[in-house]
């Protein structure tokens, strides 16, 4: 065996390379969401990028926040997302979906990144190597009725909000719109 | 679990130390789990025939082996030597990865379920919310399946099952933070704890009803079958499956099935407890092979139940079911939701962690007092809803026979 | 677990943040300009989280911003996806540059 | 947290594996005979007519809607319920608010016919 005596599996470096798989998830996903061709494999690709987050969080010691990204963006939005994306015409069409400016837009994009990635690098970022508390989801409940009860407040008139206007808007009448 | 982890460092095996064994364990217990629940559908769709055939006054399966026991390998055999079929219009990719997806989504449902004391893959502080997490992935499944099919009634079987799984997700949901209020807790292993004094069942019937009722749907069983009815959309978002992808898709619907009966057992009925046997204080290898055979036996209780309600009961139509969603199930949750949380409240017991909370008003009557509590609540609301409903349908019944008088005589009768 | 310094987490979400402007910035399809805003505050969301982890873990407020964060992409694709589908009813097209009904 | 989700972990490995070894060993065992008669898209034998991935119902899409912002809600009841025995009295009252508010919500669209099948 080529296994060094003191071999302890605890110290392979699983967080590095589970980082990498939602990398590429996350990334790759992203990619496949502005380059794809057809709208509804966009939407896929949306779910792919999702789901690397939701890796992310895990490993940021959020599972929370994990598990929430995975039932709202992936059991919902990306659902919704799809949906509308079957309501818009020819949603496979095998067409460019780019527009005019791409071009301009690829430098900008690149510009941008060196810039985030050097203000990145150039801070001193005061990191404090404390563990998280075991239940965040306890503290969760705490501040959201606690010091950011109006927050929480807001939130819920938001959201009814946008669902009312959302109502009125995808109920418009139009004439000869197919009952199947 | 500790003690089998205990025992593999005991046996002083090269390299294998503590954390190396906890792998061991766990991996060993993911692949139980991975291999089993698939595996289960073999009992499943045997248990299932023959049930369903002694409603329907058959024998059900009788030749392939003792009983027709082999019934479901013979089906196996077959999916997996049949030609599959990708229509030529097909979107190939989606269509070839979504049987898989939902598959993956019944299995990843398992990962949370505690099976005996000490037997948790993971005691994950958000376990009720990963269920539903987890549940959304196969709904996705169903929308690629119906979609990169290329077939009308794929389509459109897939925008019914959708919306099916989307309007019973909600009261599932809800329910789901009742548990959470009365558990005081989002892991599973917690909910099961919870329960030691008395199962969650007797105190929130109500709850349980409509969790299991809407869990039904989420599978996509009778009655809620409509995502597959034969009789009016061919086979719903798997027409053009065949093979073992359809082999697949019908694995990953047995699974899900499988789940949501653990899901009820554990979150209503105990999960591994026994009435006025502690099974957590019985010696190590009792208390887990106790603890997982009275799950078991809780598991395929709901599972016939299942299995009773597809036997006897005929299909909804979609506009009754999605209103019978929105419109009773939603505002009926978020009424019991609020009733429990006040009454949960109440009995409170105070805290001085942190910030310092008095204590509920009624703490002092305990946990006797605070389960009558919960279940006259239960009982109150649904007892209300069912008052308003029986109201609106008499309303709704005088308007139509008024609307059918008036047309009969167009000439109203004068007077008094 | 801290293995991972925070600044991968930083540049990641950057790439992811870059790619979603680029995205919204280009698509033509109305739906896909949102696809590419929620690119955009998922890397937010990361930022948000990854600050709470590294900096400040025992305050919970990091996590409590990302779940708003959530709910307004929530509340955006809700009725962003109702808009298109209203333009596109009466104008036949989710196409950004057909609708120019504001030049004519 | 990680040790929470290292089961999830192994287990998501074997499971992806499994709808891969299963197609894999379909594809040894079945016969690969295609023909344009059988690709076709399948009506009951009838052929079929005009584009399949054509503009369906509104009102599936109203059921998303209003499903994506109950789903928030209970991203937000979820800490609410597990706290619960943490907060005071009003904390409770504020949430019973928080619930009314979205409540409304749902009136509006059932008041609207929004959640009334065509």
């Amino acid at each position: 065996m080529f296994m060094p005596s003191n071999f302890d599996p605890s110290q392979i470096p699983l967080v590095p390379i589970v980082f990498w798989i939602m990398t590429l998830f996350t990334v790759g996903g992203a990619i496949g969401v502005v380059s794809s061709k057809k709208l509804f494999h966009s939407g896929l690709y949306l779910v792919l990028s999702f789901f690397g987050v939701a890796g992310y969080y895990v490993l940021l010691s959020a599972g929370f926040m994990a598990v929430v990204q995975l039932m709202v963006y992936v059991g919902a939005i990306a659902i919704l997302i799809l949906f509308a994306v079957m309501f818009s015409r020819r949603p496979m069409a095998a067409e460019s979906q780019a527009n005019r400016q791409w071009w301009l837009g690829l430098p900008l994009m690149l510009v941008l990144f060196v810039v985030l990635v050097v203000t990145v690098g150039s801070v001193a970022w005061p990191v404090s190597g404390a563990e998280p508390t075991a239940d965040t989801v306890q503290q969760l409940g705490v501040a959201f009725l606690g010091s950011y009860l109006i927050p929480f407040e807001v939130v819920s008139v938001l959201l009814s909000v946008a669902l009312i206007g959302a109502i009125i808007l995808a109920r418009g009448k139009v004439e000869g719109e197919e009952t199947n | 679990m500790q003690g089998v982890i205990d025992f593999l460092v005991s046996l002083n095996i090269p390299y294998v130390n503590a954390s190396v064994a906890r792998y061991i364990v766990l991996q060993v217990l993911a692949a139980i789990v991975a291999v089993a629940a698939p595996a289960g559908l073999i009992i499943l769709t045997w248990l299932e025939r023959k049930i369903i055939a002694r409603i329907q006054d058959r024998l059900g399966p009788n030749r392939a082996g003792p009983f027709g026991l082999l019934q479901a390998i013979a089906d196996m055999v077959k999916m997996f030597t049949k030609e599959d079929i990708t229509p030529a219009k097909a979107d190939r990719l989606v269509y070839n990865i979504a049987p898989g997806l939902g598959m993956f989504a019944a299995i990843m449902a398992f990962a949370v379920i505690p099976f005996a004391p000490g037997f948790a893959g993971t005691q994950m502080n958000v376990g009720l919310l990963y269920i539903v997490a987890i549940g959304g992935l196969g709904t996705l499944a169903i929308l690629m399946a119906g979609w990169a099919s290329n077939n009308k009634y794929a389509l459109l079987g897939a925008f019914r099952a959708v919306a099916m799984l989307l309007t019973y997700e909600i009261p599932m949901v809800m329910t789901l933070v009742m548990v959470a209020v009365v558990a005081g807790s989002m892991s599973m292993v917690d909910v099961v704890e919870a329960q030691s004094g008395m199962w969650f069942v007797v105190s929130m019937p109500v709850a349980f009803l409509i969790f299991f009722l809407s869990g039904v749907a989420e599978v996509g069983r009778s009655p809620f079958d409509l995502v597959e009815a034969e009789s009016e959309i061919i086979a719903g978002f798997h027409t053009e499956y065949s093979g073992i992808k359809f082999g697949m898709i019908m694995i990953a619907e047995y699974v899900h099935m499988f789940a949501l009966s653990f899901f009820t057992a554990v979150l209503f009925l105990g999960g591994w407890q026994i009435p006025f046997i502690d099974v957590a204080a019985l010696p190590a290898p009792f208390a887990a092979i106790l603890g997982l055979i009275s799950l078991l036996v809780k598991v395929f209780f709901f599972v016939f139940v299942m299995m009773w309600l597809r036997g006897t009961l005929p299909r909804f139509r979609i506009d009754h079911l999605l209103d019978f969603g929105w419109k009773f199930l939603v505002p009926l949750t978020l009424v019991l939701l609020i009733g429990v949380a006040f009454v949960i409240r109440l009995f409170a017991p105070g805290s001085s962690v942190g910030i310092p909370v008095a204590a509920g008003p009624l703490s002092g009557l305990g946990m006797p007092g605070q389960v009558v509590a919960l279940l006259v609540t239960n009982l109150l609301v649904l007892g209300l809803a069912l008052v308003v409903v029986s109201s609106a349908a008499r309303r709704t019944r005088s308007k139509a026979l008024r609307a059918v008088s008036a047309v009969d005589s167009p000439v109203p009768t004068a007077g008094k | 677990m801290m293995t991972i310094p925070l600044s991968w987490w930083l540049t990641v979400a950057a790439a992811l943040f870059s790619i979603g402007v680029y995205g919204a910035l280009t698509r033509k399809n109305a739906i896909g300009i949102l696809m590419s805003i929620e690119l955009v505050l998922n890397a937010v969301n990361i930022n948000l989280v990854a600050f709470w982890r590294y900096i400040a873990p025992h305050d919970i407020s990091g996590q409590v911003f990302a779940i708003v964060v959530i709910t307004v992409a929530a509340a955006e694709a809700v009725v962003g996806l109702a808009l298109v589908l209203a333009v596109f009813r009466r104008r036949g097209s989710a196409i950004v540059e057909e609708l120019d009904i504001l030049k004519q | 947290m990680l040790k929470e989700f290292e089961f999830v972990g192994l287990l998501g490995a074997i499971t992806f594996t499994i709808p891969f070894v299963t197609l894999l060993l379909a594809w040894l065992l079945r016969p690969k005979k295609p023909n344009p008669a059988k690709q076709e898209t399948y009506e009951s034998g009838v052929q079929t007519i005009g584009d399949t991935w054509v503009r369906f119902k509104a009102q599936y899409y109203i059921y998303a809607l209003i499903f994506v912002v109950f789903d928030i809600e209970a991203v937000f009841l979820f800490p609410f319920a597990v706290a619960l025995n943490q907060l005071p009295l009003y904390a409770l009252v504020w949430a019973i608010v928080f619930i009314l508010l979205l409540f409304d919500g749902l009136l509006y669209a059932w008041r609207k016919g929004a959640l009334h099948w065509t």
